[in-house]
C-alpha cells in the first residue's frame, strides 16, 4: 500500500505558512492600527511624527529589533505565497511548476532582501 | 470488465454553490492583502537603508490616501485573518492535556485571543513609547 | 468467474463467514457478494447488542436457559448449547479487531440488562452497536485481499448439478449485465426478510431473497411461522427505538399512564431492575401485551396510528446521551421530541424472522456445498421467540462455523462442471432477463401494487395474533398474487444501467415466496407458541402434538408442503414459560 | 400558514444511454409534514416513475446509502422532513465530485479503494496465529482512552463530506476526508499498532496534504465526525516527522 505513495515536501512549507499566520493572526491588526491611524493621528507637537527617520532607526538599533522585523516580513510573505498559490489552484488557474517557483521564489527573494537590508541598515 | 460509463461533472464556479465556499475564498484572499503590505514594509526597509529623503517619500507614500485605503483593506483582511485563524486553531493542533482531560476548543480559543492582546500591546507599546 | 467460495451477503454474517473462511485457509479464492454495499447492510442498523457470557454472576447454563425457555423450548438445544459457549470468544476476538464495545470506568467491557435475559449480559457499544460490529468486520476484511468483493451484485440464482452446489448467478447491478460464479461452495448470509410485512424495521434490501434462492433448490425452510414483532417501533416509519432503552430502565406506559405490562402476568411493577419481567420481558408477550392494550382502546392516538409511550424521562440527559444517543437523536428528529423531557410514542413492529433455511451446526444445508448463516438461516438457537442480543452474537458464532465449513468442503469438493452447466445458466438467466423484456406489456400490475397487496394480506392474515380463518385469507390472496406475478409486472425501467425497478421485482418473486410459506407454516401449526399466537381453538401449547420444527418445501408453481420434525433436547425438558415476579430483583451497578 | 397540499420535487437526471443530455424532471408529490425526502422519492418511484433511480437502505441515518445533493448542499434523504423543505421546490443532484452512473446514483468505488490504502482497520497487537485465533480476554481500554478515537469511529462512509470539499473536487487523488478520519482514528486507538503503517499515505501530497481546511466536510457531516480536525491535526503531525527526519538522517526510511 505503500508503493503509491511519496512523500510531500509540503511541510516545509506549510510550517512557514504557519508560524506566518501565526504572527499575523497575533500581532497584523496592531501593526496596520499603528502604521494607518496612529501614526497620522499622533503628531507631536512641533510636528514630529512616530516614524521620524531617527526614531526609526532609534526602535530598530537592538538587533532582536531587527532581527524580528526581517523575520516578519519574511514570514508574511511565506505566509502570503503559499496561500496565494493555492488560491490560484482554487480558482482554477493550473498549479504547475512555473506557478509554484514564482510563488515561492518571490517569497524567497522577499526574505533575503529583508535580511540584507536589515544588515546594511546604517545606526542612528 | 468494460469501464463503467459514467458522466463526470466539472468545478466551473464551484464556488457559486455555497455561501461556505466564498466565505473560504474570502479568507484565503486575506493572503493577497497580506502579502501587499509584507511588500510595503521590505520597501520601507529598503527606503531607510536608502537614507532620510527615501525614507520621507515612502512615509508620504502610506500617509497619502492611496496609502492609507490599502492599509483600510490590509486592516480588514488581518482581522478576518485573526479570527479565522484563531477559530481554526483547535483544529490544527494536536490534542493537549491528559485523555479524559482535553482542553476544550474554547480554552484554546480564549488562550490565542489572550495572547494576541498581550502581542499586541506589547508591540504598540514599544512602537509608541519605546526608544 | 471461477472462485472458490462465493459468499453471497455481506452484513454481519457475510463478512464473518469471509474472514473465517480466509483466515483456516488463506490460499482460498473468495468473492463476496452483495446487492450492497457491505456497510451498507442491515446489521448496520442493529442497535441494542450481542449476547455473550462475561460477568462472574453469569454461566453458559443461564444463558442456555434464558435462550431455551425464551424460544419456549422449540430451540434446538445442541445448537443453544454450541452457541452459548462459542459467544464470548467472538465477541472479544471483535473486540481485538478494533470494535469500541462501551466500557466500564477501569477499562473492561461494559454489559446491560436485556428482554428475557436474567443477567446483563448484552455487550454494546452504544446505541449503535450493530453499526460498530459491521465496520469492525467491514475494515477487517480490506486486511485480506483474498476476499474479493463484489459491491452491488445481486444473486439471482444459485446453479445445482449432481454433485450440489456449483456456482451462483448474479447480476452486475451498476451494468446490468449477467454474472456466472463457477464454485462448488457457497454460503448464504442474505439476512431476514422483515419487508414482506408493511410495518417492518428492517432495512430496504431485507425482502429474503437468500431463503427463497435455497428453496427453489429443494431446500427446507424451517419454522418461519416464527415472525417476530419488536415492541417499541416509531408508528408509521416502523423505525426501530432499541430495546436497549428498556435496558437501561426504560418504562412503557398506556394511555391511562399505567405500566400496564403488570397485567399481562409480566409485573410485579418494581422500581427497576427485575430482569425477565415487565419492560424487561421477551418480546413476543411485550407486542402481544400492546396488541391487547391498543383494543382495550388503552393506546394513545398518534397520526401515524396507535401507540404505547416508551418513558426515560427519569433517566436523565446525562446518561441518555451516554448510553442512547442515537435514540435520542431519532426521536429529536422524526418525531420532533426530546426523550428527556417526553415520552416517545412506540408500537410494535415486524423486527426479525426466527425460521429460515435449515442448516446444521456448520451451516450446512441439506444441499452439498450450499451453507447459510445469520438470520436467513435456522440453525434452531431460537426456537418460537428469539432474545434481543441473541441474533447479533449468533451472526458470528455461526457466521465463523459457515466460513470454515465452506472453506473446507470447497478443497474437497469436486471440480467446476463444464459446458452443461453454462447453458443452465444461461436459460436460469434469462427467466430475469425476461422480466425486463417484457416489462411493457399493458394491463400487468406495478411492483409496488403486488407488494402492498403483499404487505395487506400478511398484516392482516399473519399477524401478531392470528386464526385459521384469516391465514386461509392470506395464503388464498398470496397464491393469487403470486400467478399473477408469474404472468408478470409492468416495469417502467427497461434499460439495463442501475435498473432498480428491476432488481425490485425480481426481489418480489423471493418475497412472495417467502411470505406464502410464512402463511402455510403459520397455518399448519395448530398451536400457540412464542412469537406464533392464535385466538381460535388451538390458543395453548401442545407439546404432545407440535414441540417440532416445521420444515416448508416449496414449488415454484404450487403452494408450500409443510412437515414436522422433532425438536432436539438435551438438558432442558420443556416447562412453564414464566416471567415476572419469578425473576429475582437484582442490584444494578 | 397551512401545509401546501402537494411539494414539487426537481432531480437532476442521467442515463448512460443517452450520455449527452442530462435533463431535470420535476415531479409533485402530496405533502405530509413528517415525511422524510426519502418518503417523496419512494413515492415517485412506487407510483409516478418507475425509472427515478437512487439508492436506500436503512432510512434511519445509519447505513449512508442515501445521500444526495439538497438544494445544494450534501444531505442525506432519509434525515430530511419535508417540513424543513416546505414550500418547495426542492432540487436534487447527484452528490457532487462523484462520477455519476445514473440519475442519484453515484460511483463510489474511488473511495472503496481508498479505505484499505489509508490503513482503515486496527492493527492488534499480537500476530501469532495462535494468539489472534483464540483471545482469551478482552484488552482493556477506558472511556478516557475511548474518547480520543471514539467521534471518528462514527462515520457511516455516506460521503457527503467528499461532496462538500471542494480540494476532492479539484484533486480526485486526495484522499479525501472520510478516509483520513478513519485513518485518525485508528490511528488513536490505544490498541492499534498500525500506525507505522499509515504514515506515507498520511504524509503523501494526496494524504493530508491536499486538505487547504476549507471545514465544510465538517459543516455537512450527519454524524458529528468531523473530519477536518482529523486531517489538520495529522498534518501538524506530519510536519513534525519531517522535521524530524530531516535532522536525524536515518530516523525512518
Ligand atoms: C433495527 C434493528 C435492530 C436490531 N438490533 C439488534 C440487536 O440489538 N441485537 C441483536 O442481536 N440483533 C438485532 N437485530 C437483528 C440483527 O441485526 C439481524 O438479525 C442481523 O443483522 C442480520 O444480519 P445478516 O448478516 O444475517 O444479514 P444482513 O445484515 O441483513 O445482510 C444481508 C446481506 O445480504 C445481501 N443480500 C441480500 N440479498 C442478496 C442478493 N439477492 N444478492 C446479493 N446480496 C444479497 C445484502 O446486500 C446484505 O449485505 C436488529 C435488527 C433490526 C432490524
Ligand atoms: S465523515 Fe461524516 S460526512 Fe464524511 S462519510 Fe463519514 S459520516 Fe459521512
Ligand atoms: S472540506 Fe476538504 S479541504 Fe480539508 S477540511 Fe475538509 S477536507
Ligand atoms: S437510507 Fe440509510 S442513511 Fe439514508
Amino acid at each position: 500500500m505503500n508503493a503509491r505513495f511519496r512523500r510531500s515536501h509540503e511541510p516545509l512549507f506549510w510550517l512557514l505558512f504557519g508560524a506566518g499566520g501565526l504572527l499575523a493572526a497575533l500581532v497584523l491588526p496592531a501593526l496596520v492600527l499603528f502604521t494607518g491611524v496612529i501614526v497620522p493621528v499622533a503628531r507631536g507637537p512641533g510636528g514630529e511624527g512616530l516614524l521620524d527617520y531617527t526614531r526609526v532607526l532609534g526602535l530598530l538599533a537592538w538587533p532582536g529589533a531587527r532581527v524580528a522585523l526581517a523575520g516578519s516580513i519574511a514570514l508574511l510573505a511565506w505566509h502570503a505565497a503559499h496561500r496565494i498559490l493555492h488560491l490560484c489552484h482554487d480558482l482554477g488557474v493550473h498549479a504547475g511548476r512555473g506557478l509554484k517557483w514564482s510563488c515561492y521564489g518571490s517569497a524567497a527573494l522577499v526574505s533575503l532582501l529583508a535580511c540584507g537590508l536589515v544588515i546594511l541598515l546604517p545606526s542612528p | 470488465m468494460t469501464p463503467l460509463p459514467t458522466w463526470q461533472r466539472g468545478m466551473r464556479g464551484w464556488w457559486r454553490r455555497d455561501p461556505a465556499f466564498r466565505r473560504y475564498l474570502l479568507r484565503e484572499a486575506t493572503s493577497v492583502a497580506i502579502g501587499a503590505y509584507a511588500l510595503m514594509l521590505l520597501a520601507g526597509l529598503g527606503c531607510l537603508v536608502a537614507g532620510p529623503a527615501a525614507w520621507q517619500r515612502w512615509e508620504g507614500l502610506i500617509l497619502s490616501p492611496v496609502g492609507l485605503l490599502l492599509q483600510a483593506v490590509v486592516f480588514a483582511a488581518a482581522v478576518i485573518h485573526a479570527v479565522s485563524w484563531f477559530r481554526l486553531m483547535p483544529l490544527t493542533i494536536p490534542p493537549l492535556g491528559r485523555p479524559g482531560r482535553r482542553l476544550a476548543d474554547g480554552a484554546i480559543h480564549a488562550g490565542a485571543w489572550a495572547a494576541s492582546a498581550l502581542c499586541s500591546l506589547g508591540l504598540l507599546g514599544w512602537l509608541v513609547y519605546g526608544a | 468467474m471461477d472462485c472458490d467460495l462465493v459468499i453471497v451477503g455481506g452484513g454481519g454474517a457475510g463478512l464473518r463467514a469471509a474472514l473465517a473462511a480466509t483466515l483456516a485457509d488463506p490460499g482460498l479464492d473468495i468473492v463476496l457478494v452483495s446487492k450492497v454495499v457491505p456497510m451498507r447492510s442491515h446489521t448496520v442498523a442493529a442497535e441494542g447488542g450481542a449476547a455473550a457470557v462475561l460477568r462472574d454472576d453469569d454461566s453458559f447454563a443461564q444463558h442456555f436457559d434464558d435462550t431455551v425457555s425464551g424460544g419456549e423450548w422449540l430451540c434446538d438445544q445442541r445448537a443453544v448449547e454450541a452457541f452459548v459457549a462459542a459467544c464470548p470468544q467472538e465477541l472479544i476476538q471483535l473486540e481485538r479487531w478494533g470494535c469500541p464495545w462501551s466500557r466500564q470506568d477501569d477499562g473492561r467491557v461494559q454489559t446491560r440488562f436485556f428482554g428475557g435475559m436474567r443477567v446483563q449480559r448484552t455487550w454494546f457499544a452504544a446505541d449503535r452497536t450493530g453499526f460498530h460490529m459491521l465496520h469492525t468486520l467491514f475494515q477487517t476484511s480490506l486486511r485480506h485481499p483474498s476476499i474479493r468483493r463484489h459491491d452491488e451484485f445481486f444473486c439471482t440464482d444459485l446453479l445445482v448439478d449432481e454433485h450440489g452446489l456449483a456456482g451462483v448467478l448474479g447480476v452486475d447491478i451498476a451494468r446490468g449485465t449477467p454474472v456466472l460464479y463457477r464454485a462448488r461452495a457457497a454460503v448464504l448470509a442474505t439476512g431476514g426478510a422483515g419487508r414482506v410485512y408493511a410495518h417492518n424495521t428492517n432495512a430496504g434490501i431485507v425482502t429474503g431473497e437468500g431463503m427463497a434462492l435455497a428453496a427453489v433448490h429443494g431446500v427446507a425452510l424451517r419454522d418461519l411461522e416464527f415472525v417476530q414483532w419488536h415492541p417499541t417501533a416509531l408508528p408509521g416509519s416502523g423505525i426501530l427505538i432499541t430495546e436497549g432503552c428498556r435496558g437501561e430502565g426504560g418504562l412503557l406506559l398506556n394511555a391511562e399512564g399505567r405500566r400496564y405490562l403488570q397485567d399481562y402476568d409480566l409485573g410485579p411493577p418494581d422500581p427497576w431492575p427485575r430482569p425477565r419481567a415487565m419492560e424487561l420481558g421477551p418480546r413476543d408477550r411485550l407486542s402481544q401485551a400492546f396488541w391487547h392494550e391498543d383494543r382495550a382502546r388503552r393506546t394513545v392516538t398518534t397520526p401515524q396510528g396507535s401507540a404505547v409511550l416508551l418513558d426515560l424521562r427519569h433517566l436523565g440527559a446525562e446518561r441518555l446521551a451516554e448510553r442512547l444517543p442515537m435514540i435520542s437523536e431519532v426521536a429529536r428528529r422524526f418525531l420532533g421530541i426530546d426523550p428527556v423531557t417526553t415520552p416517545i410514542p412506540v408500537r410494535p413492529a415486524v423486527h426479525y424472522t426466527m425460521g429460515g433455511v435449515a442448516t446444521g451446526l456448520d451451516g450446512a444445508t441439506a444441499l452439498p456445498g450450499l451453507f447459510a448463516a445469520g438470520e436467513c438461516a435456522s440453525t434452531g438457537i431460537h426456537g418460537a421467540n428469539r432474545l434481543g442480543s441473541n441474533s447479533l452474537a449468533e451472526l458470528l458464532v455461526f457466521g465463523r462455523a459457515a466460513g470454515e465449513a465452506a472453506a473446507a468442503w470447497s478443497r474437497n469438493a469436486p471440480s467446476a462442471a463444464g459446458g452443461s452447466l453454462l447453458r443452465e445458466a444461461q436459460a436460469r438467466a434469462g427467466q430475469a432477463y425476461a422480466l425486463l423484456a417484457e416489462g411493457h406489456q399493458a394491463g400487468r400490475p406495478r411492483v409496488a401494487e403486488l407488494r402492498t397487496a403483499m404487505h395487506a394480506a400478511m398484516e392482516d392474515g399473519v399477524g401478531i395474533f392470528r386464526d385459521a380463518e384469516g391465514m386461509q385469507r392470506a395464503c388464498q390472496a398470496l397464491a393469487e398474487l403470486r400467478a399473477r406475478y408469474r404472468a408478470g409486472v409492468a416495469l417502467d425501467d427497461r434499460s439495463r444501467s442501475f435498473n432498480t425497478e428491476w432488481l425490485a421485482a425480481i426481489e418480489l418473486g423471493h418475497a412472495l415466496q417467502v411470505a406464502e410459506t410464512i402463511a402455510h407454516a403459520a397455518l399448519a401449526r395448530r398451536e400457540s407458541r412464542g412469537a406464533h399466537r392464535r385466538r381460535d381453538a388451538w390458543s395453548a401449547r401442545d407439546d404432545a402434538n407440535f414441540l417440532v420444527h416445521s420444515l416448508a418445501y416449496c414449488d415454484p408453481q404450487a403452494a408450500p408442503r409443510i412437515e414436522h420434525v422433532p425438536v432436539t433436547l438435551t438438558r432442558s425438558a420443556p416447562g412453564e414459560r414464566s416471567y415476572g415476579g419469578a425473576g429475582a430483583r437484582v442490584a444494578l451497578d | 400558514m397551512t401545509d401546501p397540499e402537494t411539494i414539487l420535487i426537481e432531480v437532476l437526471r442521467w442515463h448512460p444511454d443517452t450520455p449527452e443530455a442530462p435533463w431535470w424532471q420535476s415531479y409533485e408529490v402530496p405533502y405530509r409534514a413528517d415525511a422524510t425526502l426519502l418518503e417523496a422519492l419512494q413515492t415517485i418511484k412506487d407510483d409516478l416513475d418507475g425509472t427515478l433511480t437512487f439508492r436506500w437502505s436503512c432510512r434511519m441515518a445509519i447505513c449512508g446509502s442515501c445521500g444526495c445533493m439538497v438544494n445544494g448542499r450534501p444531505e442525506l434523504s432519509c434525515h430530511l422532513l419535508l417540513r424543513d423543505l416546505a414550500p418547495g421546490p426542492v432540487r436534487l443532484e447527484p452528490l457532487a465530485h462523484f462520477p455519476v452512473i445514473r440519475d442519484l446514483v453515484i460511483d463510489q468505488q474511488d473511495f472503496l479503494d481508498k479505505l484499505p490504502a489509508v490503513g482503515a482497520y486496527l492493527v492488534p497487537a499480537e500476530e501469532t496465529e495462535a494468539a489472534a485465533a483464540a483471545p482469551a480476554a478482552p484488552s482493556r481500554q477506558t472511556p478516557a482512552q475511548m474518547a480520543d478515537y471514539y467521534q471518528y469511529a462514527q462515520c457511516i462512509n455516506c460521503l457527503l463530506c467528499y461532496s462538500a470539499c471542494p480540494q476532492y473536487g479539484l484533486k480526485p487523488d486526495f484522499l479525501g476526508p472520510a478516509a483520513l478520519a478513519l485513518m485518525a482514528r485508528h490511528d488513536a486507538d490505544s490498541r492499534d499498532h498500525g500506525q507505522a503503517g499509515r504514515r506515507a499515505a498520511r504524509d503523501a501530497d494526496t494524504g493530508v496534504w491536499d486538505c487547504t481546511l476549507v471545514g465544510h466536510c465538517t459543516e455537512v457531516c450527519p454524524q458529528g465526525v468531523d473530519p477536518a480536525r482529523a486531517i489538520n491535526r495529522n498534518k501538524t503531525a506530519s510536519a513534525r516527522d519531517y522535521v524530524f527526519d530531516l535532522l536525524l538522517p536515518g530516523r525512518r526510511r
